[in-house]
């Protein structure tokens, strides 16, 4: 934390409570600026910005980041410079979070129905008709004693508010609260869970490798925790003098990572794992591991020889055996996975492949490598539940179970394959409430839309995952006082279970006991901020960490509420599980992985990923993301058809012509991007885009590839299998532009990005010292 | 007499200097490692959010009148499977032999004392000199008055102009920033330490790619980077002498993969 | 000298009154052409101009790289116009030719109002036009003079120069006719044309001091206008865009400009012998000698095209490359490119033909497709450069949009309009100079020197 | 005063004679012509001095210093760097010294003109619209009362069609 480059954080204690106020260390001394943080800060000395830290929730990465308040609007973010995850710097979607609270789409007071589902209409109420609707329907339920008809579906939260909604959820007597993201990275948790016995994601420490080797992880842009790895991206480069590590990208689509990689290895897709396979099918083979089983290694791996997986990966046999040779030989090492890798149907037996590969080479559990994150008693993200899914919901509403849906921050209608029929099933769901601060099209078809604070209005905290190795929670606090009418997400649910009390004792009156809980004292704190610092004050008294450098609490909290969290100031690595054969032995890739439609009919791999600042889609309101242009592309306000462009040139196909892509399932119409990063067997489009509902910048802007996907997944983790169809690519009569930044995609010879061969950069090296 | 002789000699001397300054107060540069930058444009978002940037729609973005005073530049080398991509971020090089401040007849961009080219709104008149003698199409015109869509505009930054119809702009170097150390550091009579300023590009890079600092400062982290045998700055031949250095990118010849 | 004569031996006694006639005696297609001139003065130009003003520069074509565009192609035009009448009138008035002299009236009046259009272009340019006085030098309370570094105060001076000189000698060397046309006409417009002529008489003194102070006026001109077009070519040439910075750009700007002032002026004197029915003042043998000049014109304009052209290649640097590329081979720019090439280079080469140079129809289409041909020069000098620039990231291609191309088609209605007022307001042709042309009445035939 | 004798011819070669004849007799003369007839006149009655060179001359110089001490002068005033050029910087100096002295000069030229010539005057003065049109007058002035016949007579003698006898203001 030797942060002293320009800023300090400023202690600040108020009647109850206090908070973070972040300054230049050169402004005037401490204790002159005391701003109490629920009085929006007017009064104090305008034009000099109050720097406040609180948590990203802009996506499930957990960066601990700084607001910039200026006369009580939030101005500038950025990230916080003490926290481990962000280390002050913050990426492209983190620093729009400002369009977000101040979207003009915001919903702006609570809304009812009022006509016909999804229709868009709805009438304003005040928050006390809305709790009460909510709260009378809820008490309905459980009078009718179907109290497990309530569904709560919520991207995965990891600090107290999911605690809160959890044990409301269970009080009321419902086991159905379901963590739903598309990007949630199931799929890795559930093969790191099998392979190693993984309860958290590790830390995937790409800071001190010296070879990366990843199988389809877009860490640059999307992956995991964007920031924080691109920071060790940029160590690993250039971090150490002399000292360059090497990044190998193995994916048939290159993303914005594999576009900076030394290598791109276009694998068929659905065949990375099998080339992963292959690499450690080399090393162990070589006799170059050292560890347990090597002989039911060699044996299990026996069936991925590099020529079997040359010939169905159509990457050569030599060149897997020079990988392997380099992951081995280079010390650290390290392969990840993920993006698209995980998304075949598959995507569970890439996974693992990887872990085997990282375990054959020993990079589990060492610096450089993979890095346990360890399982703290206090501070740990919840584990998986793997058997409940999407799918679980979709079925419960047809099957009719499914009484009372509420929905908080989680847009499933845009982000589940059209093909899951999961609007079809909702409509049949008798009543729908969503927590959102936006008319996306999950709130859209809500009875009634509860809207929440902003997260930069909102206290709630976060216990990072995956973390760096150690412990990071991380305090969300308002940094701005709440714009609309509107209410935190914790708080709603404590109302919630206020008025549910109430309406048992009302039940109690009418002399029958049927409504008996919410009698523990955690819901009957006065809102969700002292809920917080409650459970805070509990965390303090048991855990030492905690107590040693500060004994009294609100010395703690108040140092918590500055520093924008807690981590402890290092950990021991922990010590690197084994990958075992057996456990890994039922999750083998038979094979490249399975593609819906026939080759004939339908002859491009189709590849969907996470456009850069839109994530899943929730990007697509802020101006700011929506004229980004995408780093690989250019590409502004649309989607877009990634083609090779010798295919492009097969199919008669110019840039920016509108294509058809058809699946088995649907078929959508983009502009087409002729992009030579792309097998010439596979077509991409970015998810984000063709939002039906969700604000003028949104709406109708693009196409939404969810609308073609056959609605697979895995049986193990329950996680959608997003690349698993093929396609066909056509010429399309539509109407549609493209517009992207670039005027070119070739330099001309003009030397603008000059670049040194590595052996030039040896030779650079060696003169320097 | 003579005195007056000598004090119009010196004068003279002064008015005859090319650049006039003797030396700059500070020499703000920012340092690029090419090889760290992974294109992942987090820069571009953090200077619209400090600069007030304008956002122009789809059909703005089409006219190629997009407002980004600083860009990730992405070129494509080689054909599929031998396929090679170079990002780089460019933004006003603010050059001390500057083509765009010669092309002003109002003065509107002059170099300051910092060694940085200032573009002063006020006096703009919009002849479009400056963006056309501009090697390095930096300079963004406000073709029409742009205003954000309330409440958007809460969060605009009180410390930077809004530029209205007609004005040419461009990237600082986050002047305001500049501003603010510096006179910090002059009410506490001290020099501006090294890596007190981080314009919003530089603070918001998460592969620590660009470092920004004083040139004449020897020991300052731009200085030590600037000294790497990987140096270079684009378009040197133009003889613009920019302030932005970039340090080139580690690459291989794209033969790799035929091995 | 007699060959040397352009006019048949006409009447003094006609002369002043054919002059007048033209001025006093209106028909009503003239009429009707100035009403139609007008209304495109206000249609094409003030309104789309005040929409520009009032919206802002983005309702042009104008983009990120292109930030030059038809605006300042037509400003160059119309200076390159204004090299036809006053450098012409001044470099044959000190050659002593004698064929300069019923033509170089309306020369230096084309003059004079192509550089006010061309200054106006200056202000539809602007991105604040109503900040327009900034470009002006003179002490103000923004306490800020101008930057004479820049190239365009070098053009602010030049031209304002220009403009101020052209004016002068215009007027200068009408006194002596405004005089003669005072002596004829009746009512406002006596009065008019009596404070206009300053009390001339005609004496020997006055005589003697006019035609000194001429020549002075004509020795200054020249150099002047050499200057106006280098100057206004440095704008291009001093800044480091490839297809801008050419050295070559000074002589080739002035000799693009006495090319297409010339063929201006062909076009010109073939509306105005027609309209005015003077065809006995300017006669074949007027074309004949333009024919001349064109063609000689037409070659060594040819030669700096290929020069600029071989340079760019022969450096064969992606810049000069790409520029090249993108102006002769790209369409549509390379349709332009070959047009203008067929109009100034091909075209030109049938004026050798005596009878070709003596015929008005087809010294009417050459001249008028000269000057296409030049606007197109001047279009793709700027649209093909700028839209290519150093960083192939940032390239576009520039169109014009309708709102230019208005205004475009309105700066031609106001030079005509210019035009047609002043043929009615002022001596067309140049009634004393004319009377030297036929000749000094001498009883005996002692006859010019 | 006694009025003038304006006698009108034809042709320049009798008109150019009878002045000679009558100069030579020591009669103020004066020609009023409807072109310029410098060649002429000055075979027949000596060349007159150019005095507007001086004027034009000094204009130029006059324009230069003012081009020199304005472009440095307000240079010097706004102490605004750019480009890395000096403030003083000799090309743009040069150039705009280069159009004023042009433009001053022209200036002075036209008011030498002005002086030298008389003009503008816009009070009467003698004068007869057939000189302007295909006329040549020769105006003959300080003629004694007894000479008017002798002058009249030398006048016709010479060619001229019409002498008239006019009052001056």
């Amino acid at each position: 934390m030797k942060r002293r480059d320009f800023i300090k954080y400023l202690g600040a204690g108020g009647i109850g409570t206090a908070m973070g106020i972040f300054f230049g260390k050169n402004t005037k001394p401490p204790g002159a600026k005391l701003i109490p943080y629920l009085v929006p800060p007017e009064e104090i000395v305008p034009g000099v910005g109050a720097w406040y830290s609180t948590l990203c929730a802009q996506c499930g990465a957990g960066c601990g980041i700084i607001v910039k308040v200026m006369a009580g609007r939030a101005k500038k973010i950025e990230g916080n410079p003490l926290h481990p995850v962000s280390r002050g710097r913050l990426c492209a979607m983190g620093q729009a979070a400002p369009q977000g609270l101040y979207n003009p789409d915001r919903i702006k007071g609570p809304l009812k129905r009022a006509g016909s589902r999804g229709s868009e209409s709805f009438m304003e109420v005040s928050w006390e008709e809305a709790l009460r609707t909510l709260a009378e329907n809820l008490a309905g339920l459980k009078v009718k004693g179907s109290a497990e008809g309530l569904y709560v579906l919520a991207p995965p939260l990891r600090g107290h508010l999911d605690a809160l909604i959890r044990d409301f959820t269970a009080t009321f007597g419902s086991p159905n609260y379901l963590p739903y993201d598309l990007f949630d990275n199931r799929n890795l948790a559930f093969a790191n869970a099998v392979s190693m016995g993984m309860e958290s994601l590790p830390h995937y420490d790409i800071e001190n490798t010296r070879y990366l080797v990843s199988f389809g992880a877009d860490f640059s842009s999307t992956w995991l925790s964007p920031v924080n790895l691109s920071y060790g991206y940029g160590q690993m480069r250039q971090g150490s003098p002399g000292v360059r590590g090497t990044l190998v990208q193995v994916e048939p689509r290159m993303s914005l990572t594999g576009a900076n990689a030394d290598e791109w290895v276009p694998a068929r897709p659905g065949t990375e794992g099998l080339v992963a396979l292959a690499m450690a099918h080399v090393i162990v083979a070589e006799g170059r591991y050292r560890g347990r089983e090597a002989r039911q290694w060699r044996s299990l791996l026996e069936a991925f020889s590099p020529v079997e997986v040359a010939k169905v990966s159509e990457v050569e046999e030599k060149r897997i055996e020079r990988l392997a040779h380099e992951f081995a030989s280079t010390r650290p090492s390290l392969a990840i996975g993920g993006d698209v890798l995980s998304g075949y149907t598959d995507g569970v037996s890439g996974l693992v492949a990887v872990n085997i590969l990282n375990h054959v080479a020993g990079n589990i559990g060492v610096k450089g490598g993979v890095v346990p994150n360890p399982v703290d008693p206090f501070f740990s993200a919840p584990g998986r539940d793997f058997t409940r899914s999407i799918s679980t919901v979709r079925d419960a509403a047809e099957s009719g179970a499914l009484k009372t849906l509420l929905t908080y921050n989680a847009n499933p209608l845009f982000t589940t394959p059209d093909n899951l029929r999961l609007r079809e099933s909702l409509d049949k769901v008798p009543f729908m409430a969503s927590l959102s601060s936006f008319m996306d099209e999950t709130t859209a078809m809500a009875d009634l839309v509860l809207p929440v604070h902003h997260f930069l209005e909102d206290w709630a905290d976060d216990f990072c995952s995956p973390s760096v190795g150690k412990p990071v929670a991380t305090i969300m606090q308002p940094a701005v006082s709440p714009k609309y009418n509107t209410m935190g997400a914790g708080d709603v649910f404590l109302e919630l279970a206020r008025r549910l009390r109430h309406e048992r004792e009302k039940a109690l009156s009418g002399g029958t006991e049927i409504l008996g809980e919410f009698m523990d004292e955690r819901f009957s704190v006065k809102d969700f901020q002292e809920h917080l610092k409650r459970s805070w004050r509990e965390l303090h008294a048991k855990d030492r960490r905690l107590s040693g450098g500060n004994p009294t609490f609100e010395g703690f909290w108040n140092r918590l509420l500055k520093d924008g969290g807690w981590w402890p100031e290092g950990a021991p690595m922990e010590k690197g599980p084994a990958v075992r054969v057996k456990d890994v032995a039922a999750y083998m890739p038979k094979g490249a992985s399975m593609f819906e439609g026939e080759e004939a009919k339908h002859p491009f791999y189709l590849m969907v990923y996470p456009q850069a600042g839109l994530l899943d889609g929730r990007g697509a309101n802020s101006p700011w993301l929506q004229e980004l242009p995408d780093p690989m592309t250019s590409v502004v306000w649309g989607s877009w058809v990634e083609i090779n462009p010798a295919t492009a040139m097969k199919l008669g196909i110019k840039e920016g012509e509108m294509v058809t892509v058809e699946s088995p399932y649907g078929k959508i119409d983009a502009p087409a991007y002729l992009y030579p990063g792309i097998r010439p067997d596979t077509v991409a489009v970015p998810i984000g885009q063709g939002h039906r509902s969700y604000g003028r910048y949104a709406k109708e802007t693009g196409a939404n590839p969810m609308d073609i996907l056959p609605s697979l997944q895995d049986k193990g983790s329950g996680a959608l299998s997003l690349n698993s169809t093929r396609v066909n690519v056509s010429r399309s009569p539509k109407p549609g532009w493209m517009v992207k930044i670039e005027a070119t995609k070739k330099e001309y010879g003009r030397e603008i990005v000059q670049t040194v061969t590595p052996e030039e950069f040896e030779r650079m090296n060696k003169e320097a010292t | 007499m003579s005195s007056i002789f000598k004090r119009i000699k010196d004068k003279l001397a002064d008015y005859r200097r090319p650049g006039y300054y003797k030396e700059f107060d500070y020499h703000w540069a920012i340092v690029v490692d090419i090889d760290r930058c992974n294109g992942c444009e987090a820069c571009v978002v953090a200077c619209y959010a400090e600069n007030n940037i304008p956002v122009v729609g789809k059909k703005g973005c089409d006219d190629a009148r997009i407002f980004n005073w600083i860009r990730i530049e992405k070129y494509i080398e080689g054909e599929y499977p031998d396929v090679r991509v170079k990002f780089i971020p460019i933004m006003c090089q603010q050059c001390d032999r500057a083509p765009c401040e010669i092309g002003c007849p109002v003065y509107a961009t002059y170099h300051n004392q910092d060694g940085l080219n200032v573009q002063v709104y006020n006096r703009c008149v919009g002849t479009f000199t400056c963006a056309t003698y501009c090697p390095y199409d930096v300079r963004r015109f406000n073709w029409f008055t742009y205003k954000p869509d309330k409440p958007l505009d809460e969060q605009l930054n009180p410390d930077v102009t809004v530029r209205e119809m007609g004005v040419m702009e461009k990237c600082t170097f986050c002047i305001q920033r500049i501003r603010y150390a510096k006179d910090a550091a002059k009410d506490e009579e001290r020099r501006v330490r090294d890596g007190e300023i981080k314009p919003a590009c530089v603070q918001s890079c998460p592969t620590g790619a660009l470092t920004f600092g004083d040139l004449k400062d020897p020991n300052s982290e731009v200085s030590r980077l600037a000294r790497s045998r990987r140096r270079y700055r684009v378009f040197e031949e133009l003889n613009a002498d920019p302030s932005v250095i970039y340090l080139k990118r580690v690459m291989g010849n794209g033969k790799r993969s035929h091995d | 000298m007699g060959s040397d004569r352009t006019i048949e031996q006409i009447p003094y006694e006609d002369v002043n009154a054919d002059v007048v006639r033209t001025m006093t005696e209106t028909g009503r297609l003239y009429y009707i052409f100035l009403f139609l001139s007008m209304a495109g003065v206000v249609v094409l130009w003030g309104l789309p101009w005040a929409y520009q003003i009032y919206t802002g520069q983005g309702v042009t074509g104008l983009q990120t790289p292109a930030f030059w565009g038809i605006y300042l192609a037509n400003f160059i035009f119309w200076i390159g116009i204004s090299h036809s009448g006053t450098l012409l009138s001044a470099i044959l008035f000190i050659t002593q030719t004698p064929w300069r002299r019923s033509i170089y009236r309306s020369a230096e009046a084309m003059t004079f109002f192509s550089v006010m259009t061309a200054s106006i272009f200056v202000f539809v340019h602007m991105g604040r036009p109503w900040n327009f006085y900034w470009t002006v030098p003179y002490p103000n309370q923004r306490g800020l003079w101008l930057n004479f570094m820049s190239p365009l105060m070098f053009d602010v001076f030049a031209i304002s120069t220009y403009a101020t000189s052209s004016m002068i000698f215009l007027y200068f060397g009408s006194i002596p006719d405004l005089a003669a046309v005072r002596d004829r006409v009746k009512g406002w417009r006596k009065e008019v044309y009596t404070v206009l002529s300053l009390g001339w008489r005609g004496t020997d003194a006055e005589w003697h001091w006019l035609t000194k102070a001429y020549t002075f006026f004509a020795v200054f001109i020249i150099p002047l206008a050499v200057s106006v077009h280098s100057i206004v070519s440095w704008d291009f040439a001093l800044s480091k865009v490839p297809g801008l910075s050419k050295t070559i750009f000074a002589p080739y700007f002035v000799v693009g400009a006495i090319y297409s002032g010339s063929a201006g002026i062909v076009t010109l004197m073939i509306f105005l012998r027609r309209g005015l029915k003077i065809e006995k003042y300017i006669t074949k043998t007027h074309f004949d000698k333009l024919g001349m000049l064109l063609v000689v014109m037409s070659l060594i304009w040819s030669y700096i095209n290929v020069v600029e052209v071989f340079t760019g290649w022969y450096a064969d640097t992606s810049f000069e490359t790409e520029s090249l590329r993108y102006r002769m081979f790209t369409p549509p720019f390379s349709y332009m490119y070959w047009l203008m090439i067929f109009t100034n280079t091909v075209m030109p080469l049938f004026l050798i033909f005596r009878k070709v140079r003596r015929s008005m129809a087809p010294a009417l289409i050459i001249s008028l497709g000269i000057n296409v041909g030049m606007w197109i020069e001047r279009y793709l000098i700027i649209a093909t450069s700028l839209p290519r620039k150093f960083h192939p990231y940032m390239w576009n291609d520039y169109i014009p949009s309708l709102v230019e191309i208005s205004i475009t088609l309105g700066s031609f209605c106001f030079f005509t309009m210019m035009f047609l007022m002043f043929v009615k307001l002022w001596p067309s042709v140049s009634i004393y100079e004319v009377k030297e042309d036929i000749g000094i009445p001498f009883r005996t035939k002692k006859g010019h020197h | 005063m006694n009025p003038v004798l304006l006698g009108l011819y034809k042709y320049v070669d009798d008109m150019i004679d009878a002045a000679g004849r009558l100069r030579d007799s020591g009669y103020e003369v004066s020609i009023l012509s409807p072109i310029p007839l410098g060649h002429e006149i000055e075979e027949a009655l000596g060349e007159p001095k150019n005095h507007i060179r001086y004027f034009t001359f000094a204009g130029a110089i006059c324009g230069f210093f003012f081009g020199i001490i304005f472009t440095l002068g307000t240079a010097a005033m706004y102490v605004l760097p750019r480009g890395g050029r000096p403030i003083f910087s000799a090309t743009p100096t040069l150039l705009i010294s280069y159009e004023t002295s042009i433009l001053i000069g022209v200036f002075f030229t036209l008011i030498g003109f002005f002086l030298m010539a008389r003009l503008p005057y816009y009070k009467k003065r003698v004068y007869d619209p057939e000189v302007n049109v295909d006329s040549f007058g020769l105006l003959v002035d300080g003629i004694r009362e007894d000479k008017y016949g002798e002058v009249e007579r030398v006048l016709k003698e010479h060619g001229a069609k019409e002498v008239k006898r006019l009052e001056k203001e």
